[in-house]
């Protein structure tokens, strides 16, 4: 026995994941008759364009929106761009440089659809040769220095100042973190386009950028080889550029992306269609690549009672997850969330605590579930707050957590201070160590409060799903079921860049990824 | 405990002995010159008798102290004037019914998070049914007709609301404060109202955890409500305060 | 099931129990051969003495050392004392203050033994029946203002000034507390007289005086009233005082009297007859009149490894127990002591601490066994500190302990600041709070770690105790056997203060109080 | 970070932000009022951009504060000489050797914890084969000759053991500092020490939890060590010193 077990009514499972099997079915259908500007740009990021115009605009996106200007982005931006790297003969870059200086692809002589689509393969395969080579280094940097045990230590840097975030991202390192994440700057979420370059002006966190990447990926590398563990970088797949961050992700050697199905939906006011068709391609991208998902059902907690409103976590992990499969995610890659968010207040909130940690490690017992601390209950009191740091650190132990995201005793004051993440490390070591195995030496009362909550929010949670399935999830999602917030299909940010694939739409990355992942539709 | 308050000084264990604990980092190497720093710096701060609690290296260069020392400084309290919204409290029922038979009418209130701020769980707990801690929002109140615009309200989109419905309050909430945003927004906010002509109308209050009366004055709203501020507080100032104002 | 269980070995624990019960029966014949001036003093008080001389030397001590002096002290105080009484018609203060005065008691004529019986028989008697009224009085005072839920939470209060104590206990029951102990002045344990009246300096903690524990009282009591909860007052019947502080503490109600049969000798070095004979007095007192001992088994643990000598603080506790059966006290006033005191660092530290905790719990079922927190590990990083004291609330709330003296996160520092005092509450009443009935619901893995790590220690002290009783208590602590220091059994303080009993020594109220306990020897 | 030690000041999220955070009691009723006077408190100690992070109630008229602040003061930590015991590290084994080949025979070390303080797990935990934290305590050096005392020697006692076994180093231990105890302590040994004509010919060293090097210097100790010291440094200090001492 190496973590304790409830025992979770076997059916109710099963049903549970065939009702959001049947709810991500009826979606998918319509994913696939989308694309998004993001996708193509993704399309064209991957082929290898990159650099931005002298008013920072990028070059993907220039060129985008030109063919959506032209009106052939239906076809997909492969084709027009293909066509002329072949009639030009000059490489993808030097075509959308061109586009960017006024040539106009509708003057362009077409090649035959054959020499079209070899040359979309060609260089759809050399792009994914290129992600392979890199996940298969970071696989032999991993094993090389070895993977820390479970559950990941992770934290989190938001200084606005790549190279400061450098600086504090070490010091985390040295101090015993596994895992860091950038926080994106407050309004990135909702640009429609990547920024380039290294970045030191962020607001409450540090734009998300290729070149930000690559430099912390290089310090976070240097530094896993001076402490001879294994260091994991994240950041976010989320908001109106999904597709494109996960290709950046997966160039620059990133292990984990935060990307959820419906959070840019629910909490960031973005079109459905949008942000469903962004999350396919996104995840197909890391699941070629290996990059671990990490989903943010934590957020239903932020705004909802946590006992109250348990279910929809769940509710959602497993439409996470089916979402997931249809991407080709294996298990090994999805890091559902959860959260540590019940009012410390509560008689026998750690029972609740518990049990709610514990229905989702035996729902998605070998994937690497991601825990978050306790946020909305944390005050002023930082004594205080580092106690509910203590037992939120002894719960995930406890219970076989795999990623933790470290709480601050200052949660409820300010963004992170360097001593503040110290102090988180100095809680979770010193709780890991001193209770490593107890979840090998304890069992829960059979059919006890804690089995009989999980089996409770379960069934809460197939409620949900089965009326979800009835009405189908965009409708469920106008109704207000997640979250108790209300979207409309037709309303949110970026739905002017959804469009209606043509029969003649192509696109060869994920053709590719679809192929080589077997999801091929 | 009696205290005299023309001579306040922070109480560890007997009265006046001025106990402070402080924590921080140096940007300093962990070692002897880094101690000697910290408790200089202390020093610089007024203290004495210092104890280097912890002295703890955070790598990169960074140390962490934990210390503990003694102040002579103290505050004259007695010379302070507090600045806080001020109201008598009364009963939900009581309240109904003042505004029943003084307005015979409900009071029209217009709540928003204005500018780039996404947080609502402040603003929902002042306004909504349920409310904050065990203490009823204003919609249970029969003496408010709520209106509730959510996060990321524009001021321009708030002012639009408030003429629609006539309103005759405004609540606004601001709980990023970083980089002093919420100073900006509502600025901004305050500005558009004196523009358009409406200030003079309303009652214009805001909240959030780092928001203090004082600041809302400043920033010429009617009052600020801060951290662990309960609806009842709030309601019963927006009564008093527009019956004073229909009074004159 | 109320509590999670651990099968220990029963024949291991009958036959623990038979050689505490071996080793102390050897040391009571020692004890009944013995009388202190400590002994002689209490009974004094109980007759009525009171006040001290202008030197501030209280009457007991000028009567009893005169006593002495005059060599009639191998009777008794009693004897000549109520002789005087009766010859010279006056009560018993008269007498006191006479000898004071310079009267000599040699010079007095005789009275009959069986005047003298009689009269000392009715002393005895309105001195107990005085002492049962007050602990019916606060027996009542629990009914009806209610017991707190265990563990009750215990704190400390250490100002030296009386007063000033007030008002910081007040604060605390504010706060939560359900025990106040107003620990003494540094040096008090080794004066040889109790200090008299309101005291308001002291050092490190406030003299025990009759005084100070009515101000004391009163204010626990106005307090208890207000919140609407009992509140406990404990002090320390420890030292070179400890019948007399027994006698004092009993007439002024408190609950609770720190009393350990050997602490004085390991840790104060004082000389063991004179421990072990003031002990069994004091506890005679405490089990007639209701006051709930502390043993200090977490001494131990200061100077020595937690894990290495976890079997000392058990051996203990099976004398501590002993030797309270002997003074007739029952499981319910038996309040044994042991601590969290294992090096945080240590990987599954938490599971020994478990273990431990179990062990004592299972060992003494029903009795209100005393936790203490960790103060050899605390450091000056009071967060750590504050980590620390959260799982040691866990623990103790998860196994079921009694009584629990709140942690301190400042412990490496100083004495307790008011508000490190509130921060201990603030802990424990979320920790206690939110896991209110998670013993309820765990269980520890059958022959686990848990379960094998008790017995062991178990063993362990029961190869300690047949060492001890095959070479005797007093040996035993002459080899250093016991927290790794040795004492002689002619050293220590407080030697010249015990003395052989005549075949003519007569006590009471120690007579008295064995009659009605029914332990009669 | 490279830090310009010219100008050292605490460091929250960005070089010279100056940030802090304090806690502390004061003896005035919860409230406004209370509020406003920590405030103008941290004022006084220099602090600007105060937040009062919470403030509770603790009854009887005291309010607990934390508080986060930013202050300009900063500390030139380029003009500080640290007082620190100087030595360089060596190995047990190279010290035994140095030992044998200048001294040939052991260093005799008297250890005690003096006057009415009984903590002696720091004192052992130097002394001790076992040592501290993985270091091997003096007994287990063959360099060493080492007399443990235990807790609570007077002055008197300690001297007499010197002279008997004729020590080369006096180990004192401290640990009880109130009302500075440790000071009125130490300087009786000291004063004993020289009145006996002993004070040349030893070592006296003393250590504990609030000891520092600079304390010890001033109270005319040859060295002073404090929380988290090793046994070795003590060593190393130790027959370094008599080193110098004798190739005097
Ligand atoms: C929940 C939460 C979120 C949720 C918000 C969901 C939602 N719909 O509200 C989510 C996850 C979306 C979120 C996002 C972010 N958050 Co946020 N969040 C919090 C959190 C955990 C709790 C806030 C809360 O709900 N408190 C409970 C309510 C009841 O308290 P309250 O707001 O203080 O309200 C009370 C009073 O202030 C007052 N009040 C409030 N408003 C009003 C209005 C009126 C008129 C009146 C009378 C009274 C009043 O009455 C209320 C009841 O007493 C806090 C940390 C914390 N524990 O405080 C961080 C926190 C506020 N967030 C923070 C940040 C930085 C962010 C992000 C910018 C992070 C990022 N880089 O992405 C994003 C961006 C959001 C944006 N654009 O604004 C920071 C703010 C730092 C600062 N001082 O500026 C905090 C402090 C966390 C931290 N330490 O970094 N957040
Ligand atoms: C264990 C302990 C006890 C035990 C002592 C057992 C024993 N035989 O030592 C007992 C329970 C008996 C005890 C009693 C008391 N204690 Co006590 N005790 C502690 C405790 C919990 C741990 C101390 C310890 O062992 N630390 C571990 C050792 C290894 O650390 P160290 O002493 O700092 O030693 C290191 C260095 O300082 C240095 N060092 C130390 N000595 C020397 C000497 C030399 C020559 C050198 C080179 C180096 C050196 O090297 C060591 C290794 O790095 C502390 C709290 C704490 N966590 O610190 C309180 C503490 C020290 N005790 C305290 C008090 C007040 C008392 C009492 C007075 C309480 C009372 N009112 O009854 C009594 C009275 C004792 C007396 N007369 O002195 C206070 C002191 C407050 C102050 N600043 O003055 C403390 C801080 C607790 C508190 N917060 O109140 N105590
Ligand atoms: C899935 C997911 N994406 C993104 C974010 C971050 O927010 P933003 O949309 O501002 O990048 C979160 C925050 O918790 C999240 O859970
Ligand atoms: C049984 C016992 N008596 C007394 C004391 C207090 O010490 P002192 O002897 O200084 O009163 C303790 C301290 O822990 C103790 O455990």
């Amino acid at each position: 026995m190496d973590r304790p077990r409830i025992r979770l009514d076997k059916k109710l499972v099963d049903y549970a994941r065939e009702l959001a099997k049947e709810i991500t079915d009826q979606v998918q259908e319509m994913i696939n008759q989308h694309s998004t500007v993001s996708v193509e740009r993704a399309v064209l990021r991957l082929f290898g364009v990159d650099g931005v115009t002298d008013d920072q605009i990028p070059l993907v996106n220039v060129v985008v929106d030109k063919i959506k200007e032209w009106e052939m982005l239906q076809d997909g931006v492969a084709k027009p761009i293909v066509n002329a790297m072949i009639v030009l003969d000059k490489n993808v870059q030097e075509v959308a440089e061109a586009v960017v200086d006024g040539l106009d692809l509708r003057s362009l002589p077409r090649v035959s659809d054959d020499k079209l689509n070899l040359k979309m393969q060609e260089l759809s395969r050399q792009s994914l040769e290129k992600i392979e080579k890199i996940s298969q280094y970071r696989e032999s940097l991993l094993k090389e220095l070895g993977d820390p045990p479970q559950p990941y230590k992770y934290l989190i840097v938001a200084t606005g100042n790549i190279y400061e975030d450098v600086v504090q991202a070490r010091a985390a390192v040295k101090q015993g973190a596994d895992i860091i994440a950038v926080i994106r700057s407050t309004a990135q979420s909702l640009l429609d386009y990547v920024p380039y370059g290294a970045t030191t002006e962020g607001y409450g966190g540090t734009y998300a950028t290729q070149e930000n990447f690559r430099i912390m990926r290089q310090a976070l590398d240097d530094m896993a080889r001076k402490v001879g563990r294994y260091i994991r970088q994240v950041n976010y797949a989320s908001g109106l550029c999904m597709p494109e961050i996960a290709a950046l992700a997966a160039l620059e050697g990133l292990d984990i992306l935060l990307n959820d199905a419906m959070y840019g939906i629910l909490f960031r006011d973005i079109n459905m269609i949008r942000t469903f068709t962004d999350q396919y391609i996104s995840r197909l991208l890391c699941a070629f690549s290996g990059i671990t998902i990490n989903t943010g059902e934590d957020n239903y907690l932020t705004t909802a009672d946590a006992i109250e409103k348990a279910h929809t976590v769940t509710a959602s992990q497993l439409i996470n997850e089916q979402f997931a499969i249809k991407a080709g995610m294996k298990p090994r890659l999805m890091g559902l969330g959860h959260a540590f968010e019940i009012n410390p207040d509560i008689e026998d909130g750690l029972l609740y605590e518990i049990s709610h940690a514990m229905l989702a490690r035996e729902l998605f017992a070998n994937y690497p579930i991601k825990y978050m601390p306790p946020t909305k209950f944390m005050t002023g009191n930082i004594f205080k707050g580092y106690a509910m740091e203590t037992l939120y650190n002894l719960v995930s132990i406890m219970t076989g957590q795999s990623i933790q995201l470290l709480g601050i005793l200052t949660e409820a004051i300010h963004t992170p201070y360097l001593h503040d993440r110290y102090l988180a490390l100095v809680n979770a070591n010193y709780v890991f160590n001193n209770a490593r195995h107890l979840r090998q030496e304890i069992a829960f009362k059979e059919n006890g409060f804690i089995e009989k909550r999980a089996n409770q929010v379960l069934k809460e949670a197939v409620n949900l799903l089965e009326h979800t399935r009835d009405v189908g999830l965009l409708k469920a999602i106008e109704e207000g079921q997640f979250a108790d917030i209300s979207r409309q299909r037709n309303g949110g940010k970026g739905l002017e860049g959804v469009f209606r694939k043509s029969e003649n739409y192509i696109n060869p990355i994920q053709d590719e990824l679809e192929k080589r992942l077997g999801v091929r539709r | 405990m009696m205290t005299d308050l023309k001579n306040v000084r922070p109480y560890g264990d007997q009265l006046g002995d001025g106990a402070v604990q402080l924590s921080f980092t140096l940007p300093i190497e962990y070692g002897p010159l880094a101690r000697e720093t910290a408790k200089r710096f202390c020093e610089a701060l007024g203290f004495q008798d210092i104890t280097i609690a912890t002295m703890e290296d955070l790598g990169e260069n960074f140390t962490f102290f934990v210390i503990y020392g003694k102040t002579a400084v103290s505050v004259d309290a007695s010379s302070i004037k507090v600045v806080a919204p001020k109201f008598r409290k009364m009963t939900r029922e009581q309240l109904d019914e003042l505004v029943q038979r003084e307005f015979n009418r409900k009071i029209v209130v217009v709540g928003a998070t204005i500018g780039t701020d996404a947080h609502t769980v402040g603003l929902d707990s002042i306004l909504n049914m349920k409310g904050f801690h065990g203490d009823y929002g204003l919609e249970r109140y029969h003496a408010f007709k709520v209106y509730n615009m959510g996060a990321q309200v524009s001021p321009v989109e708030l002012i639009k609301k408030v003429r629609e419905v006539d309103a005759d309050v405004i609540l606004v909430s601001q709980v990023v404060t970083q980089r002093n945003v919420h100073i900006k927004q509502l600025t901004e906010l305050m500005d558009l109202l004196y523009a358009e002509g409406l200030r003079e109308d309303l009652l214009v209050i805001v909240g959030g955890p780092r928001i203090t009366h004082e600041l809302a004055l400043e920033l010429g709203y009617d009052a600020g409500f801060g951290a662990g501020t309960v609806p009842s507080d709030v309601a019963n100032f927006i009564v008093q305060e527009l019956l004073k104002k229909y009074s004159h």
